[in-house]
């Protein structure tokens, strides 16, 4: 069944669509970084399928046999690591949202460039 | 076999949380759901961690249980301090709006 | 059978996903992407990515949602949206177009777990083979991020440095901001039992991140899931007892000073390497034979990791509350 | 019928009840006409539920240290969520929302 092979690249592709549909449709800026975000978690499923084995188990030796299958762990460690990067990568957009609310008052694009052709 | 059921009666659960938070219909609910959402995590994670046979699994159990419900006081902590905003109209999906008073009773 | 409860949780994710973008309420879209966190980590464990499951655990759980929360306190939490009906047609037909070509490009993808993809031909059974040679630590992944892949483990942290002062750059100093404040801010007092509660569980919750962090060559863990977690005990201090109270405790000089001194404590275990004769981040120099120093060197990064994710973390909270309030 | 089959019945026994309880409070959680039903329905059955499932794991369990483990987790679920529902209910109570009646409809949607 190909389905069943491939539909986790489904999934992939919708979740970063979603996520690209609110950078690019949202005029919210929360709303754009929340977009950012959702894109940012389908790219780690995406790495974190990649490296599913079949019968594989977690790459952590000792627990269990060493006979066993292990899934690639080079995904698991860039993502670990990007996950980290992407809160703090998050909070400095948000910072940059909560100074833009206090200079225009409003955090809605198009309230922004207005306010921009005004002055 | 028994602990596949479990596991799935889980993830059904977790799905009518899931309903609950989309449909609100107010804040509370959501908070609800997502509190309930958390508990069933964890369930599944140990339950999990038994399926897979792996116990070191357990320990991302044991740190949902631990920090699931900071979320829960970051909540009423943001409720508390908007006392700008006595009233906020949510609007839910089905386009219908219900009043929600936010807790600004805050210890003043 | 895992595969079934994958495909369930698959489909949650994307219900989930589309109702975050769908909402006009941000407060609703907050609450969602923490439902969001969670199944993403269940997906994750079932994929067998253990040690990237507990991160999103530790930075998902408490973390993110407080953040977001942080910033909402000072904006409106409802989204106007007028005259987008012209982009938001535009969006649509770019988001489908760019579907169908990722959907075509899947079929020429390896099926999901065949274990003859080219990922899993060139350096991950090199990996897998070699973690336990070369330092003996059963977590394969923690030997990658500590070892083999250091260069790359220093750059993120670095970034995260730099996301750290990035933020008080842009927020100010949270002590300065504070002091233009009305001193009400003391957080959850008058509901005693969450209180209570809270106040026993924070020293689990470090012990716990302790765990994490030194116990992370044999079970999943490492710097990255421990500061999350550490972090998240101290901000459930400040959200129960206050601002104040929790910068009493942990003040802003200790932070900057864990910033930097994990970064330093990073680099400086590669610089140590270089004076030993080795090449840079080589621990194999470090102690009398190489796995030990190869484990020494791992503990050290590792604790500088740590540090810095713990105090970019914290300071970011500081840096938000100190001008919502929160 | 040996010690370890007779655990694992029992096991098995009191896990599908933690799976009933579970799935009864999602019902509820949905179900149910306004927010402190749906809390009762919910907070209730978060508690019960852990209780059996994590009893009937630990019985399971192949070491003491899987079974501790299970154990701690039982301990922080036991603390830690009746918390959290006790915080919201107060919240959602001082912020004004009372309680539905049965004669009173307008509270229910």
């Amino acid at each position: 069944m190909l389905w069943v092979e491939l539909y986790h690249y489904w999934v992939f592709a919708i979740l970063l669509m979603i996520g690209l549909f609110g950078v690019i449709a949202k005029r919210n800026l929360v709303k754009k970084l929340v977009g950012l975000s959702l894109f940012q978690s389908a790219v780690f499923l995406f790495y974190i399928t990649m490296g599913k084995v079949d019968g594989g188990t977690a790459p952590i030796v000792g627990m269990t046999d060493s006979t066993d299958v292990f899934s690639n762990p080079l995904p698991q460690v860039l993502i670990l690591t990007a996950i980290v990067v992407g809160i703090s990568t998050t909070a400095l957009g948000l910072s940059i949202v909560v100074r833009i609310k206090e200079a225009y008052g409003s955090i809605e694009e198009d309230v922004i460039h207005e306010k921009d052709r005004a002055e | 076999m028994i602990i596949q059921v479990v596991a799935f009666a889980l993830i059904v659960t977790m799905m009518l949380g899931l309903v609950r938070a989309i449909k609100g219909p107010k804040v509370y609910d959501r908070v609800l759901a997502v509190n309930m959402m958390g508990t069933k995590t964890v369930l599944l994670l140990a339950v999990l961690a038994f399926i897979d046979d792996r116990p070191d699994y357990l320990d991302l159990a044991l740190a949902y249980a631990l920090i699931n419900f900071i979320g829960v006081f970051a909540v009423l902590e943001f409720f508390r301090t908007r006392e700008s905003q006595l009233v906020i109209a949510e609007t839910d999906d089905t386009g219908e709006a219900s009043d929600e008073a936010p807790g600004n009773e805050g210890g003043k | 059978m895992v595969e079934i409860l994958n495909i369930f949780i698959m489909l949650m994710l994307v219900i989930t996903a589309l109702a975050m973008v769908s909402s006009r309420h941000l407060f609703v879209t907050v609450m969602l992407s923490g439902i969001f966190s969670l199944l993403i980590a269940a997906s994750f464990l079932l994929l067998d990515a253990a040690d990237v499951a507990l991160t999103e655990a530790a930075v998902g759980a408490g973390i993110s949602t407080v953040l977001f929360l942080g910033a909402l306190a000072l904006m409106d939490v409802e989204e106007t949206t007028r005259g987008v009906r012209r982009i938001r047609m535009v969006s649509l037909i770019v988001v489908a177009v760019t579907t169908i070509f990722i959907v075509h490009a899947t079929f020429y993808m390896p099926a999901f777990g065949d274990i003859n993809a080219p990922i899993h031909q060139h350096v991950a059974p090199w990996y897998i083979q070699h973690v336990p040679i070369h330092m003996d630590i059963p977590n394969i992944v923690t030997g990658i991020l500590g070892s083999y892949r250091g260069y790359d483990t220093l750059g993120e942290v670095f970034v995260v440095f730099t996301a750290g002062i990035g933020v008080l750059s842009i927020l100010g100093d949270p002590i300065k901001n504070r002091q233009h404040r009305p001193a009400h801010n003391r957080g959850l007092r008058h509901y005693l039992i969450p209180r209570l509660v809270g106040r026993m569980l924070i020293p689990f919750i470090i012990l716990f991140g302790l765990y994490v962090q030194f116990h992370g060559e044999y079970s999943p863990g490492g710097g990255f899931q421990a500061g999350a977690l550490v972090a998240a005990a101290i901000i459930l201090y400040a959200l129960l007892e206050g601002e104040d109270k929790a910068l009493q405790v942990i003040p802003m000089r200790v932070l900057y000073i864990m910033m930097a001194s994990g970064a330093l404590l990073y680099g400086g275990v590669g610089v140590a390497a270089l004076l030993m004769g080795g090449n840079f981040l080589d621990y194999s120099v470090l102690a009398s034979t190489p796995v030990a120093g190869q484990q020494w060197g791992i503990l050290l990064i590792e604790m500088g990791v740590g540090l810095t994710v713990t105090g970019v973390l914290i300071t970011i909270f500081h840096a938000f509350a100190a001008r919502s309030n929160l | 019928m040996d010690v370890a089959t007779t655990l694992g019945w029992l096991a098995a026994i009191l896990m599908l009840i933690g799976a009933f309880f579970t799935f009864v409070g999602g019902l509820g959680a949905l179900r149910m006409p306004d927010f402190y039903t749906r809390m009762h329905a919910a907070s209730l059955t978060d508690s019960a539920g852990p209780i059996f499932i994590l009893i009937g794991l630990m019985l399971i369990s192949e070491t003491w240290l899987v079974a501790i483990k299970v154990f701690t987790i039982l301990v922080f679920l036991l603390i830690t969520g009746p918390t959290a529902s006790n915080a919201l209910a107060s919240a959602s109570l001082l912020a004004g929302n009372k309680p539905g009646l049965a004669n009173d409809q307008s509270e229910a949607e």
